[in-house]
């Protein structure tokens, strides 16, 4: 059981959902991040103000898969999230000791067994 | 000047006038609700950025081709750079010719302010203000004289009460041009664009139904009883066209959609236009319910041909502008003040419309292509892919619509505002 | 028609009319910032399509059931779909009797919009819509019939210059009965409901006192004394509601909420309405400052009663309605364009008020309750709890309020518009 | 009362009335765009009090010591407590007292509220009421006095059409002093304060420009030549500041800022308020243009600066106001109104012009200071450090203004409102 | 030392927050998300443009406690959580190898024992 | 290879980024979340409602560094983020098995080493 978390850019997300979705992987998470790794940095000006965007905009994604998930969902995301250009995110793999399924209680593979996708 | 102006119509023209100018901003709520979210200074600014551009050059030129003395294509020069406008009383008005030029100046920026609507979020904006500023003066001015400022087409009879042809046909014509000569949208097709904030939009639409009240009402240029009955076909209409945008919504998911209603009060507005001054408030309700289908339609349709025209210029006031054009020929009657149309037995009204329309379309389609092909030629009219991905907002205006200032570092300015040394981090 | 309309009064009805549209949106506002994010759609549609549905049925049937000569109960049929509506003066007026029908037919809109408040972010879309069509000609219409129709109130003698008995007592009765029959939102009284967006109700309820001015001024109908007097009272009132409001705010518990300096304008327009023609304009502020106290704790007790009236429409418009209706009595004066009441020897006045009060609720209480029944028996009032979770705006409307489109499928769109095969995902 | 009031000029200052009335809620959407979403109802606040504490001080002292008759410095208390103030004309215009009295009270509302842009997002709640409350009586009701109330600037011939010295200068001046005194905001220049909302920014500049034309063409007083020409220019000159605003931030940056629009418009009528009814429309054009230039680099300077005038009030206004008023000496001409200026050869006007600026200057400078001493003898004129840091809006009003109510628990409320047993928890 | 991530709906939050109250858990860390796992899709319409919504609104929690305190912590969020609909969300359980209070410095144990309740 | 978790105050956020650029710790990832802890409630009142906010705004740090980081960056964070008021915040340190640089492709430390600071 592990949890993958992976840093991507918002506007790769679509491709990247797609990408897990030929992958047979169902269940995850988003959520909205601001990263700051080694990407220029955009200069606005409000008035007299200037600042530097020392923060970007990105996207976060937490998976939960079964030990054989594991590099086909890396794969998968490495493959839709890579533009090549400096920001492209970083994955995390983190160890899990224990998944459940709070509609059923289920625990560890069960819980996120792959499903048939939704209707 | 022997007669001085008739105070009661000047205060009607002047607080007219007011409310048109609210107007373009009120567009660039309309529009800006629309649009994503990184995305929304960039649509509000080109609709602000009108009244610089289109208003300044309108003083200087525009009104001049639109209403001096000229042929029956287009004016004279001798009201350009303001001369020739004082506090007299202009001719055939009862309000001095400075009013005049000020109110005619309102419709001449939220027309060029509308067609942005077809371009947003990839344009650039330099070539955008370039573009409307020679759109104003090659298409507006020119189709403006010849409907109301003595040329051919008024001369022929075509009816246009307050700009439903000079206005929206041009707009929408434009648009459409324009939408394919920028070219769509990166992702457009294969990615949804979902509008920001739809409650920007409804106050832009109700602020655009209250400025309408100047634009049909005010276009009377005289409170009187053409005055009375334009500003209550222009409350009746858009609530015919709401209904019925609303009936087919229903029926059609079960589901009476937000953007629909507000996209349903500027159909409603777009379409009773021409119309409001020349037919009863009956013909009014049924041109506000007649115009929401085709526009429904149209808008629907849109959204799955290549055609980026973004937020649906030519779906609203393009077809709008048509059928309210069109159903003009039909319902006007002359106990409303206009000539009568074919439902009065004047089915000749209806060819003249058409004429109208045709010639405008064909004006407004030519003369747009070569303006964008001119510009084309010397810049490019989109912004880059990498740009276009971040948003219009933080590269071509370097700013935020939203921002909370995380992760902002307060840069020093030095004297010259060439960004030095970081100062310190912000939170 | 003898007299021709004069141009200066219908100049003003004219401007007032569109101040009063404009304050539906503005209630649209003023209730959507009050709402939760995801029924913010919602609410603002409940507002915005009393425009389609009062709005049309104000021309059909209800403007003649208001004002079409009659019984002392109800109008006749004369006036009905337009008939007889044209730009001659109406009796009793200086204006055309067209826009007289307009100008009447903004507050129809609104009255019926304001009930809307009571029934937020639960109530079916449909059977809102059919409610407040039913709810504009069975209560509206008659009871402005009653008061300026020539009906038996006005008769009378009751004093309800601009509406505070028509369109505030009335909607905050059928607030309290809708509530009630609709029932309370899922866990109210368990959980917060707090305001999704507090700066847009106070553009709201600006907004609204910014067209209250053509509500209350537009009243005199002509350009006098009374117009200027209602107009000032109708900015002086407010003030003096604001300071009492943020007085008690800061007395109770040293901070003064911004909710409630939007509350506190309302209330103050609404208790000034019946009164603002007919008192001084000390008297004005009087009655401002008075009517925020009963209004403010009526708001501040209902939030811990079962009654789930979610934006406090019995609180302001019903509480401040009759308040203002018997101050009315209090206050007036002959001197100033009334009856004299109490304070000026007059008791009888306060009793005529509080007759008109009570007819007023009385048959809009049984009436409102009447529609609620019947719909009720052939179709659900609520959504189902499910729906009421995820929110009105996704359900009802097929839309969300604020999106950046993450994780949006775009789905390719068939000529019958049945959602197909999903194209590609969107981000 | 020998003359009955004009019908056409009533109507013009009552509508004016109404559009001056909206613009203290288009500055709380102007100034609430550009603070931190955190302070967002605590800046609109502020603006929207005015009419509590001004509003009614106007009443009962501030209109009298303005326009009483009385010295050359201050008026007499003859029309305290709206004393003599009828519906009779007033002396020396054609409208009723009344509605002057009104009319002129939303000035001294706005004029009050602009000054807080300068200490926004640190200034107690408490002492800012008490601040404007003092500061209307003491500073602005006598300049008023002193330019329109028939004191000792207006018999001197200094020009002032609607408000550049009474209004923008005094609040500019007023700014310095109050952003001095309250001191800067902690972390000011080490950290970026950036607006939280620039399409609200925008909408209460547009909505600023609207009321504008009641602001400046009201003042007038009349229809007629005048009303027009001042209304005519108030289009024209923000059109040209922000095209040179536009202008400067593109040949800079490259980069057209939707602040610096917002911002241009507000600059550019400031600097046509004192000249709009003594100048042509070209001078019009020229002087927004001209003013653009040291309002643009004011900003931009004080940013490094250590005086936290938070949202440029001195930049904006002070330096706006002062522009206009020199601008006023140079392009003032008799054919326009005016008498003449610089520009048609009386340089003399220019001196006047000066001597008025700097006395308004100094006057409103000593003031301030003075109240603002006096105030913070006896309580603290900014919150506690903590307070800061957490935001306005929680601590001065209780509230946040963007709230989705998650770990929101709801506390059953006693009947003496103090908080007791938390219920349940919401979410 | 355990951190336990449970992704619930929004509309539970109050009931979990309640619910870990009473099993006596203080500290934790709540952010918004957008879970993706079998619930029916619903469909959303803008003018012509007809979408798929295919992430749902949930609610992260984030809570680190001691060993003894993960089978309770997780009972109280299961219970409180559940609506038996498809949708109801997962808990992942992940090992911890050291915590600290900012605060105090405190490491461990220390770092997340209970405390009392705020007053 | 660990995953630094930490949640701060969002007026800390500023000096607590300062003071890991001085720790040379690059990259990294932040998020808003809304912590419950042993904070003092804050009170609201909305016309007739009374609530007290349970949930504090806080900001979540995430930032992958290799074993050495590990203590330079907690106590660059714990230095920056004290106050010591309560509410400070907290931080875990999780391990991960895998660290995968997106535009790369690259592996475990390589992903993280520091890289030279954005021109
Ligand atoms: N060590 C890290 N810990 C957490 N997040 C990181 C780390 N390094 C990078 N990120 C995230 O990944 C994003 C891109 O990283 P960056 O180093 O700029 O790009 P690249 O991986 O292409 O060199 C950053 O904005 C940040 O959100
Ligand atoms: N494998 C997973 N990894 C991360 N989050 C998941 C995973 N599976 C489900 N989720 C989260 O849980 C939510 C509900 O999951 P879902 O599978 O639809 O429901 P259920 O657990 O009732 O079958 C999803 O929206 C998503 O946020
Ligand atoms: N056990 C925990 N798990 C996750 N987050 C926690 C935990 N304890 C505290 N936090 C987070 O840290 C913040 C501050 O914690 P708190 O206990 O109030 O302060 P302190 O650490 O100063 O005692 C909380 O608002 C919450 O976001």
């Amino acid at each position: 059981m592990k949890l993958v978390v992976a840093i991507i850019r918002p506007e790769r997300l679509n491709a990247v959902l797609e990408s897990l979705y030929r992958a047979e992987v169902r269940g995850l998470t988003v959520s909205k991040v601001q990263g700051h790794g080694g990407e220029v940095e955009q200069v606005e000006n409000y008035r007299g103000t200037t600042v530097k965007m020392d923060l970007q905009a990105k996207v976060r994604l937490e998976i939960g898969v079964s030990e054989s998930f594991v590099t086909p969902t890396v794969n998968a995301i490495v493959d839709a999230a890579r533009t090549g250009d400096v920001g492209d995110g970083k994955i995390f793999v983190l160890p899990v000791e224990r998944v459940v399924r709070i509609r059923t209680g289920e625990e560890d593979q069960l819980a996120v067994t792959p499903e048939a996708p939704a209707p | 000047m022997p007669t001085p102006p008739n105070p009661v119509d000047t205060l009607f023209v002047l607080v007219s006038t007011a409310l048109v100018l609210l107007m373009t901003p009120a567009l660039a709520l309309f529009y800006g609700g629309l649009a994503r979210a990184k995305n929304i200074l960039n649509t509000a600014m080109m609709s602000l950025a009108a009244f610089a551009v289109v208003g300044i050059l309108w003083a200087v030129l525009g009104y001049s081709i639109a209403f001096a003395p000229g042929t029956a294509l287009v004016g004279g020069f001798s009201l350009a750079a303001l001369r020739n406008i004082g506090l007299e009383t202009r001719d055939g008005t009862t309000i001095p010719h400075l009013l005049y030029f000020a109110y005619q100046g309102t419709f001449a920026v939220i027309t060029a302010a509308l067609i942005s609507g077809a371009i947003v979020e990839r344009m650039r904006f330099r070539a955008y203000l370039l573009f409307i500023g020679l759109w104003s003066l090659i298409v507006y001015a020119p189709v403006a004289h010849w409907v109301w400022g003595g040329g051919w087409l008024g001369r022929l009879g075509v009816l246009d009460f307050a700009g439903g042809t000079v206005v929206h046909i041009t707009a929408g014509t434009a648009a459409l041009v324009a939408a394919s000569m920028v070219g769509p949208r990166r992702d457009y097709g294969r990615q949804a664009f979902l509008p920001h904030n739809v409650p920007m939009m409804l106050t832009g639409a109700a602020l655009l139904w209250f400025g309408w009240v100047g634009f049909n009402g005010g276009s009377a240029l005289a409170v009187n009883g053409v005055a009375v009955q334009a500003t209550v076909n222009t409350i009746l209409a858009p609530m015919a066209a709401l209904a019925t945008w609303l009936t087919i919504d229903l029926a059609r998911s079960g589901r009476a959609t937000a953007v629909g209603a507000g996209t349903a009060i500027v159909v409603g507005l777009v379409a009773i236009t021409p119309a409001c001054g020349f037919v009863s408030p009956r013909a009014a309700l049924a041109i506000g319910a007649i115009a929401a289908i085709p526009c429904y339609f149209a808008i629907l349709k849109r959204a799955s041909t290549r055609l980026d025209d973004s937020l649906d210029v030519l779906g609203a006031h393009g077809t709008g502008g048509i059928t309210g054009a069109l159903l003009t020929g039909v319902f006007a009657s002359a106990a409303w003040g206009g000539t009568d149309g074919l439902m009065h037995g004047n089915a000749a009204l209806v060819g003249k419309q058409l004429l109208g329309v045709v010639a405008t379309v064909a004006w407004t389609g030519l003369a747009t292509w070569g303006i964008l092909a001119a510009i084309r030629a010397v810049m490019p009219l989109r912004v880059g892919a990498r740009d276009e991905a971040l948003g219009l907002d933080v590269c071509e205006h370097g700013e935020e619509g939203y921002t909370d200032g995380e992760g902002a570092i307060l840069v020093l300015q030095s004297a010259d505002a060439t960004p030095t040394a970081p100062l310190r981090r912000s939170a």
